[in-house]
């Protein structure tokens, strides 16, 4: 073990990485389950030993290849990806033990395989991501991660789960491009890639005007990334018509993964005076972070298919996340960071028990639910959970995100914007109720209705995140600690 | 002379650029998109030794090669609508 | 003297080529319809680019880049006729008929 | 198009040589444009041209698709695996100089090895996308339309 | 220079062609003259190993692969609903118009004193022969020094053909629902 | 097995010809490429049924080929000289046909190469080989009399048929 | 003039990038979109080759004599992203050709329709 | 831990561990019912162990957990919450009681999801009058909103669900939008939220930012029905009427009220309360409520309605009270949150028991109801008087220390809207006892009585308003505890 103990960071990528070939080889949908969840089980004790190691003795720096940055390629791992590491990670685990069961009642036999395969590479994608210290090499793995999401996506029982796939294909490469071209003219003004060395070469040329076109490039295109209103567009289709599992899955990790490089970009690498004085640009973000919380959230109302819904609503959180980004302040990232955290739980908890109530019915719509409440108390009751801690219910992680946004926006002053974050939480309830009516009040009293709970081994997971979600309610010590860990390694590379 | 001969290559694919474009029939687009193929393998060659660096000419070949290749599955598509047709038979009709 | 008369040689080689090429070019535009038109291909795909080759390789005598020259020479010798052919022939399949001075046309796109 | 004598026979004189041409780039990337992956796309641009004009049946009979699939696995485990073979030997991840003693030699090595393994994957990943294309039929234009808006 | 411009306006007139041609075979064909001219630009801007790529790819796969797209959907489709453009203008205009201002103060074309030239590249053009020991920096950055990301781009082409696999391969029988 | 062998021959040679390294390693590898390959084509069956019909090559088909070669070479300059002028002059000149010509008694690859010769040939294109019969298209009718006189065929067949088999 | 030559190859690529988004975002077909989405990415490559070019230079594979070079990293960088590309055309092709198969056609007016979106 | 600790935690346990076995009893209403008023009377008994200590100077006080620095789930027994405790405990019984009547009687559905949903109402109320903090009191708020969803929404019609729908979004709203901003405004001010004699705010707070936080706390506290936030409570009428009473007497206009009294007192602090300014305009927002809804209450003819229009008036009080700042005017507040209850609870059971009995809904219909019903409408009468505020019933304390509180403020205006709101509630709520002792139009005269046991809880309610009237003492002890009187 410790002759491993340098390589942890390392090891986080090759083990899916050696993984999702074999499955690939090993054709069998119950071997490459079993490789998958050996290794998403493997990779979250790494994930969770990383940060240990980061929190232990600061920032781990692996040089690549043995060569050392700017030169070569390094992970740069500090308490923000660390975390952000083993949010996916774990998230992962539970997609997987979801998958078992939930994936066979949509896929045939012959492409479970091919399906752990892309799993398997989405989420070597993501942990790319989120480790490495060099703007092209997150690029690079970005496309990873967006492409097998394209594949993921597509594997979707309905037909229009290719056109949803499609279209996200379209909209995530044009947003990678622009992501490229705006690195591109960084490099051209610094001629580095490595992020703690832009960090360091780029107030030298703030003066130029590229680097505020480099600065939109690459805000919109991780913005398209990570679904921020108005970027969301391929976001709702994408997610209601991906399998269940893919979709509980991809909620809970890859915008997130999005969010947090895009607030590693955005934050860490642009000088410090310049976002935070660039009084317009920190405004947009807040507005449009504003604007899209309340618009998708008031779009989730009016879908009558539960993916739908939350997808939507999933875009509505991420304009949360976007406000706390925009704060600019280290009370506003934790807020971020937390919600992050707390949203991939709820998220994931919700589309698992979505994808419950489509093992028991065949269906997702609001009309499939009717008297759900009775027939499948579990799943009505994790999608319910799920839901209060959405709007900010106590004693849901919801509360807690909403509680250190609402603080961040107060230590600037911003009441109106810590009361329009509140308010946007009403827009919330609002669909959620719409579910909690039809689940438990649209009862049939004519018909006699038969339990049709969806089996065990899809409840487990979804259980263990929903418990989690009111653990993490209650007890918001560890994550706020570690968000505001996450937020202050965020305005800066120092360990 | 090299520079004269490589532009006055690069004059015969404007000719030939406007045939692509002209057409009209979509045979004589190929034909001039595959003439086009050719004069780029010429340009590369004789850039080659504009810049002085003449051993790049793999490229050249792989040019060529792609320009067959493409030209010939290009056909195939016309003739059968399908590029791993095994059949004798060519399409009857052209969709 | 000798260098001389290779540049000679070699400019007269590349301006052959070149006008060869650009006669052809010209031809493709010019000739009225597609199978006439691959004729004026032909030119460009033989002797124009015979010429520059052969010029480039008066330029570097004998070394491996000229051996690479030749080497494309003959890979467009190969494959230039090949497609010219196959795609006449597919042009006939797909119903384009020849213009000849007895009459016929050219459907159109 | 095995009805076309011109495109058969030239195209059966060029494979091979087009399949060479592939290896020459695959190992002359170090002095020269060209690499694993240009070498994988010439291969498996070889190896299309066989199946355009000789058709798909013969082409998998040349090579048989679950190998195909196989090896694109294998181009990837083998780049991993020699970044691997780094680690253990006490450099980092991707590390080629701890390969062999002189450090010069790991990296050659190692370049050899990870140029071969992007040249297996990405031309057996091009066949196989021919494959894919080629075999294709819309055999269900009904498909699943069964979900309820 | 005269290259390199002739290069850029050959470029632009097929890029704009291709967005007003209707014959979706057309574009097709097209494409592949821009990708060849795009590669010819490659070579002309030094990078030999992006051109050879390029040409391999833009010409060659890229143009199979649509190709056998279209022999799939249909052939010679001619593009009848052209959606109001006007979103697609005002995009394409807000791109230009912010790169416009962003590059005009780049730093020059060309410019051996650009700060992208100066800072990390110089070190590969050093240090490589004695590090790596081949000729080519191309291929000693790309295998080695950013061999990473060599390995992304490996796992990358293995997603799409995984992906294209699972969609279109034989291997895929769907249920009968 | 001959022929495979002939074709592993040739890929050596077109192996040094573009590798221009001549280290141990790099012609250890082209080696082993070129068996490789030579096993692939095996595989492809793209060796003995027309690939390279080397039973029947021997020194003299080189020297009759190359001969063949030069005499082909005059003829497309020369026609290419006419068609250049009919091109400069405005096309006016064109006149198009299309006539057939035998090829009875040709093996494929002489078919191939008489047809591919026509093709390269400019002014005159093959369209189709079809049996024993080539049409031939001509943008010009007079290109059309060296071949109407047989020329051409007669050289074709000259680079096989001096050892008088004919297939 | 020398702000002319210095910047016409970034214009010409902003204005291609401009020609290829306008494709992907007007195009109504599928692969016609593809098309665009390529074009607009060739047009970053050569954005970045652009910024690797260095006057006088010759490509970064060393002869052994003093010579100037160009940047080899963007060569690298766009090598990379060339692959990235390909796999992005090839899946996206690929699933234009299921959603042929699902819909009946690759326009993306008509799949809306027949799907009333 | 202590003896009181303990009857203080289970005080809050025991509602929601009843709903263990009255689920578990869903098929035997007896044994179900048995559950309930078992659980009720336990919970009465143990407020009444934590009531004694309190009593003898110690207030039984626990934390729980810490989620964020400065807030925790913690609870304590002060006067105020004591004496809220003790009434909504003791309310219990009698509604439970009163609920196995209404319920058979009128053959409600889903009988056993009342009762759970019902035990869980209570626990919550419990929780919030015992909470040490706001972050307590603004979880037990919440969770009470939800779990009288389903009471509200019983009947499960349309009509009921949009009830709900406005109920959940007027509560939720507002306690989500104003309450708790205001709180979180408040944390991040002062560190803590803990309730403290006196208040947290001090004079280095920002007036304006106190003032707002006023304005955000009296209209976040939706519960108290404060206009224009008081749309909830007569739509929500739908209801059966016990769940009516509930809302009405029992728990969540209480809870409402009680907050912001609780608010005002420990986080504020009367002086600091009176030096604001605001409160003054809350005290005439009050006011107008009073007039306004009594306004309304005279044209309503559904007896429900015109009851929870009376209601909201009623709340204004409680908070026109807490708003003069000043110490009788917050024991008349506190009072008056008892005393009303007990009086509008009488009220509610009676209509219930006409509805019950005789299917009657409106006024006009139930001329000559007295007749048939003399026990039913006596107890109307009785609560009418004490909601009206004269002997000999409890409401005329309450009422008296309202006065004093807002004479002492001067604002003469004021004591005219309470003078006149007083009087019209006698004229909306006496004309009814009036008219049911005429003679009914079609001259029945036989006695139909409501079954026994809502006899029973209605009349013990009516009983209570006279007895409270007898001994207010316990009440003002208590209030006067957490107001220092000497300073007036
Ligand atoms: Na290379
Ligand atoms: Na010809």
């Amino acid at each position: 073990m410790n002759a491993l103990t340098p390589h942890l960071s390392a090891l986080q990528i090759i083990l899916p990485l050696l993984a999702a070939p074999l499955c690939t080889i090993f054709r069998l949908p119950r071997v490459t389950w079993g490789i998958a969840m050996v290794v998403g089980v493997l990779c979250s004790f790494n994930a969770i030993a990383i940060l240990e190691q980061v929190q232990s003795s600061g920032t781990i720096i692996y040089a690549l290849g043995g060569w050392a940055a700017p030169w070569g390629i390094e992970y740069r791992i500090d308490d923000a990806n660390a975390f952000v590491l083993v949010i996916i990670s774990v998230i992962n685990v539970f997609g997987i033990l979801y998958a078992r069961t939930s994936i066979p009642a949509e896929l045939s036999e012959d492409r479970i395989s091919w399906l752990y395969t892309a799993w398997l590479l989405c989420f070597t994608g993501l942990c790319g991501i989120t480790i490495s210290g060099d703007v092209f090499n997150v690029f690079v793995f970005l496309e990873i991660s967006s492409l097998s999401t394209y594949v993921l996506v597509s594997f979707g029982t309905d037909k229009r789960a290719l056109t949803a796939a499609l279209r996200y294909l379209i909209v995530g490469t044009v947003a990678a491009t622009f992501y490229v071209i705006g690195i591109g003219l960084l490099y051209a003004l610094t001629g580095t890639l490595n992020m703690a060395d832009l960090a360091q070469r780029l107030p030298e040329v703030t003066a130029h005007r590229t680097v505020l076109v480099a600065f939109g490039f690459i805000t919109v295109g991780l913005s398209i990334k990570m679904a921020l209103f108005p970027f969301h567009t391929w976001l709702p289709n994408a997610y209601a018509f991906a399998p269940n599992a893919v979709t509980a899955f991809l909620a809970g990790t890859a915008t997130k993964a999005a969010i947090y490089v895009f607030m590693r970009l955005v934050l860490t690498i642009f000088p410090a005076g310049f976002f935070a004085n660039s009084t317009i640009a920190y405004l947009i973000i807040l507005a449009v972070g504003i604007l899209g919380a309340f618009v998708a959230s008031t779009i989730a109302f009016f879908r009558q298919d539960l993916k739908q819904m939350f997808a939507w609503s999933s875009i509505g959180q991420i304009g949360y996340m976007a406000i706390g980004l925009g704060l600019a302040t280290s009370a506003g990232v934790a807020a971020s960071f937390l919600h992050l955290f707390n949203h991939a739980l709820m998220k994931t908890a919700v589309f698992m028990a979505i994808g419950c109530l489509f093992v028991a019915t065949g269906s997702t719509t609001l009309n499939s639910l009717k008297n759900a409440g009775k027939r499948m108390p579990w799943t009505s009751a994790a999608i319910l959970i799920g839901g209060l801690s959405l709007i900010g219910i106590p004693f849901t992680t919801g509360f807690v995100s909403k509680w250190y946004l609402v603080t961040a926006a107060l230590e600037l002053d911003m009441w109106w914007l810590a009361a329009l974050v509140l308010a946007g939480s009403l827009v919330t309830a609002a669909y959620v109720w719409k579910f909690v009516e039809t689940a438990y009040f649209r009862t049939d009293s004519n018909t006699t209705y038969t339990r049709s709970e969806a089996p065990l081994s899809l409840l487990i997971p979804t259980w263990i995140l929903v418990i989690a979600n009111i653990y993490f309610g209650i007890n918001a010590q560890f994550t706020g600690t570690q968000a505001l860990r996450a937020a202050n390694a965020i305005f800066g590379f120092s360990s | 002379m090299i520079a004269a001969t490589l532009i006055a290559v690069m004059i015969g694919m404007v000719l030939l650029l406007a045939r692509a474009f002209i057409g009209p029939t979509i045979f004589d687009r190929i034909l001039a998109i595959n003439n086009f193929g050719t004069k780029t393998v010429i340009v590369l060659a004789l850039y080659g030794f504009v810049t002085e660096r003449p051993d790049f000419l793999d490229i050249a070949l792989v040019y060529a090669l792609c320009n067959f290749i493409v030209t010939i599955a290009v056909l195939k598509y016309f003739e059968y609508g399908d590029l791993g047709h095994t059949g004798k038979q060519p399409k009857d009709e052209i969709s | 003297m000798i260098e001389i008369v290779f540049l000679i040689l070699r400019d007269v080689c590349l301006f052959i080529g070149a006008l060869f090429v650009l006669v052809g070019s010209l031809g493709v535009l010019r000739f009225p319809d597609f199978f006439s038109r691959i004729h004026a291909t032909g030119i460009t795909e033989t002797v124009g680019i015979a010429f520059i080759f052969a010029g480039l390789i008066v330029e570097v005598g004998y070394s491996l880049t000229s051996l690479k020259l030749l080497i494309i020479l003959v890979f467009v010798f190969f494959t230039s006729p090949t497609s010219s052919h196959a795609l006449a022939k597919t042009a006939i399949h797909a119903g384009l008929v020849p213009l000849t001075h007895k009459g016929g046309n050219q459907p159109s796109n | 198009m095995q009805h076309h004598l011109v495109l058969n026979l030239v195209a059966k004189i060029l494979i091979p040589f087009i399949i060479l041409f592939a290896l020459y780039v695959q190992f002359h990337g170090d002095y020269g444009p060209g690499g694993g992956f240009q070498a994988g796309v010439i291969f498996g641009a070889g190896f299309i041209l066989y199946g355009i004009i000789f058709g798909k049946d013969l082409a998998v009979r040349v090579v048989p698709l679950p190998l195909v699939y196989c090896m694109t696995a294998v181009g990837v485990l083998l780049y991993t695996l020699v970044g691997v073979a780094g680690m253990l030997l006490g450099g980092e991840f991707l590390n080629y100089s701890v390969l062999l003693p002189d450090s010069i030699a790991g990296q050659h090595l190692g370049i050899l090895l990870i140029e071969l393994g992007v040249g297996i994957t990405v031309a057996s990943v091009m066949i196989s996308l021919f494959f894919s294309y080629a075999q294709y039929t819309h055999r269900d234009e009904q498909q699943s339309d069964n979900q309820d808006r | 220079m005269i290259v390199n411009i002739i290069l850029l306006a050959f470029l632009l007139t097929t890029a704009v062609y291709i967005s007003r041609i209707t014959i979706l075979f057309g574009a097709v064909m097209i494409y592949g003259i821009y990708s060849l001219l795009c590669a010819t630009m490659f070579v002309v801007l030094d990078a030999v190993d992006v051109a050879f790529t390029e040409a391999a790819v833009g010409t060659g796969i890229s143009t199979i692969l649509m190709l056998s797209a279209l022999s799939l959907t249909g052939s010679r489709i001619e593009i009848t609903h052209k959606r109001k453009p006007i979103m697609a203008l005002c995009a394409s205009l807000g791109l230009g118009a912010a790169l416009l201002w962003g590059t005009s103060d780049m730093p020059h074309f060309a410019d051996a004193s650009a700060p992208a030239n100066l800072h990390v590249a110089p070190y590969y053009l050093e240090e490589s022969s004695e590090q790596i020991g081949i000729p080519n920096v191309v291929t000693s950055v790309l295998a080695s020094y950013r061999g990473y990301d060599t390995l992304g781009e490996v796992v990358v082409i293995f997603t799409a053909g995984i992906g294209v696999i699972s969609l279109l391969g034989r291997t895929t029988r769907r249920r009968e629902d | 097995m001959k022929s495979t062998l002939a074709l592993l021959l040739f890929l050596s040679i077109f192996w040094l010809a573009l590798s221009g390294h001549y280290s141990g390693l790099l012609l250890g590898l082209g080696f082993a490429s070129c068996l490789w390959v030579a096993l692939i084509a095996r595989r492809m069956d793209v060796v003995d049924h027309g690939g390279l019909p080397v039973q029947k090559w021997s020194l003299r088909i080189f020297t009759t080929f190359f001969i063949y070669l030069m005499w082909l070479g005059k003829e497309i300059v020369l026609s290419s000289i006419a068609v250049a002028r009919m091109i400069l002059s405005n096309g006016a000149r064109v006149r198009p046909e299309v006539i057939q010509l035998s090829v009875e008694g040709m093996n494929d690859m002489e078919k191939v190469i008489y047809a591919n010769s026509i093709t390269l040939t400019p002014g005159t294109l093959t369209v189709d080989v079809d049996g024993d019969w080539l049409n031939v298209h001509t943008v010009r009718g007079d290109l059309l009399e060296p071949l109407k006189r047989g020329d051409m065929a007669n050289r074709v067949r000259r680079i096989y048929n001096r050892s008088g088999k004919q297939l | 003039m020398t702000t002319f030559l210095g910047l016409l190859n970034y214009w010409v690529v902003i204005a291609l990038m401009m020609t290829g988004l306008y494709i992907v975002i007007a195009a109504s077909n599928y692969i016609k979109k593809i098309i665009g989405l390529n074009i607009f990415q060739t047009a970053v490559f050569i954005m970045y080759i652009s910024i690797g070019k260095v006057s006088g230079g010759t490509a970064p594979i060393l002869t052994g004599q003093p010579e100037i070079y160009s940047n080899p990293l963007p060569h690298v960088l766009i090598l990379t992203a060339i692959v990235v590309g390909v796999a992005t055309t090839a899946l996206g092709l690929a699933l234009i050709v299921r959603i042929r198969s699902a819909f009946g056609t690759i326009d993306d007016h008509d799949v809306r329709e027949s799907v009333n979106e | 831990m202590s003896i009181a600790q303990y009857a203080l935690l289970l005080s809050i346990l025991v509602p929601l561990g009843a709903t263990g076995p009255i689920s578990l009893f869903s098929r035997n209403p007896n044994l179900r019912e048995t559950a309930t008023i078992a659980a009720s009377v336990i919970t009465f008994t143990l407020v009444a162990v934590v009531y004694y200590s309190v009593k003898h100077g110690i207030e039984p006080q626990l934390t729980l957990i810490e989620p964020f620095a400065g807030v925790s789930i913690a609870f304590r027994a002060e006067p105020l919450g004591m004496l809220f405790a003790l009434m909504a405990s003791f309310l219990w019984i009698v509604t439970s009681i009163y609920s196995i009547g209404y319920m058979r009687g009128h053959h409600e559905q889903n009988q056993t999801r009342f009762f759970i949903f019902f035990a869980v109402a209570i626990s919550c109320t419990l929780g919030a009058a015992f909470a040490a903090n706001g972050f307590t009191l603004f979880l037990f708020y919440e969770a009470l909103t939800l779990s009288t969803f389903p009471l509200v929404t019983h009947k499960g019609d349309d009509k009921a669900k949009k009830a709900g729908r406005i109920y959940l979004f007027i509560l939720l709203g507002t306690s989500v939008g104003f309450f708790l901003f205001a709180l979180i405004w408040t944390w991040h001010l002062t560190g803590h939220l803990d309730f403290r004699a006196g208040g947290v705010f001090d004079s280095s707070h920002s007036r304006t930012v106190l003032n707002v936080l006023l304005v955000l706390y009296a209209f976040g506290i939706g519960k108290a029905a404060l206009m224009p936030f008081h749309r909830w409570l007569p739509t929500a009428m739908v209801a059966p009427t016990p769940v009516s009473a509930l809302l009405h007497a029992v728990a969540v206009v209480k809870t409402g009220v009680f907050a912001i009294l609780k608010i005002c007192v420990y986080f504020f602090g009367v002086d600091l309360l009176a030096s604001l300014g605001t409160h003054y305009f809350l005290a005439y927002v009050a006011a107008f409520t009073i007039i306004a809804t009594a306004i309304i209450a005279l044209r309503k003819d559904n007896l429900k309605a015109r009851l929870a229009y009376s209601t909201i008036g009623q709340l204004s009080y409680i908070v026109l009270g807490t708003m003069t700042a000043n110490a009788w005017g917050i024991v008349g507040g506190g009072m008056h949150m008892l005393m009303h209850g007990f009086g509008k609870i009488t009220l509610f059971f009676c209509a219930g028991a006409i509805l019950v009995a005789t299917h009657k809904t409106e006024i006009s219909q139930m001329r000559g109801i007295g007749r048939r019903m003399p026990v039913t409408m006596t107890a109307f009468l009785i609560g009418s008087i004490s909601i009206v505020g004269a002997p000999p019933t409890g409401g005329l304390w309450s009422k008296w220390y309202l006065l004093l509180g807002i004479v002492d403020t001067h604002e003469w205006l004021l004591l005219c809207a309470l003078i006149l709101g007083s009087l019209l509630s006698a004229i909306y709520l006496l004309p009814i006892v009036v008219q049911a002792f005429y003679p009914a139009t079609d001259n029945t005269t036989e006695v139909n009585e409501a079954p026994l046991t809502m006899r029973i809880a209605l009349l013990t309610c009516s009983a209570g308003c006279i007895v409270l009237f007898a001994v207010p003492d316990f009440a003002y002890e208590l209030m006067s505890n957490i107001v220092d009187l000497g300073q007036h």
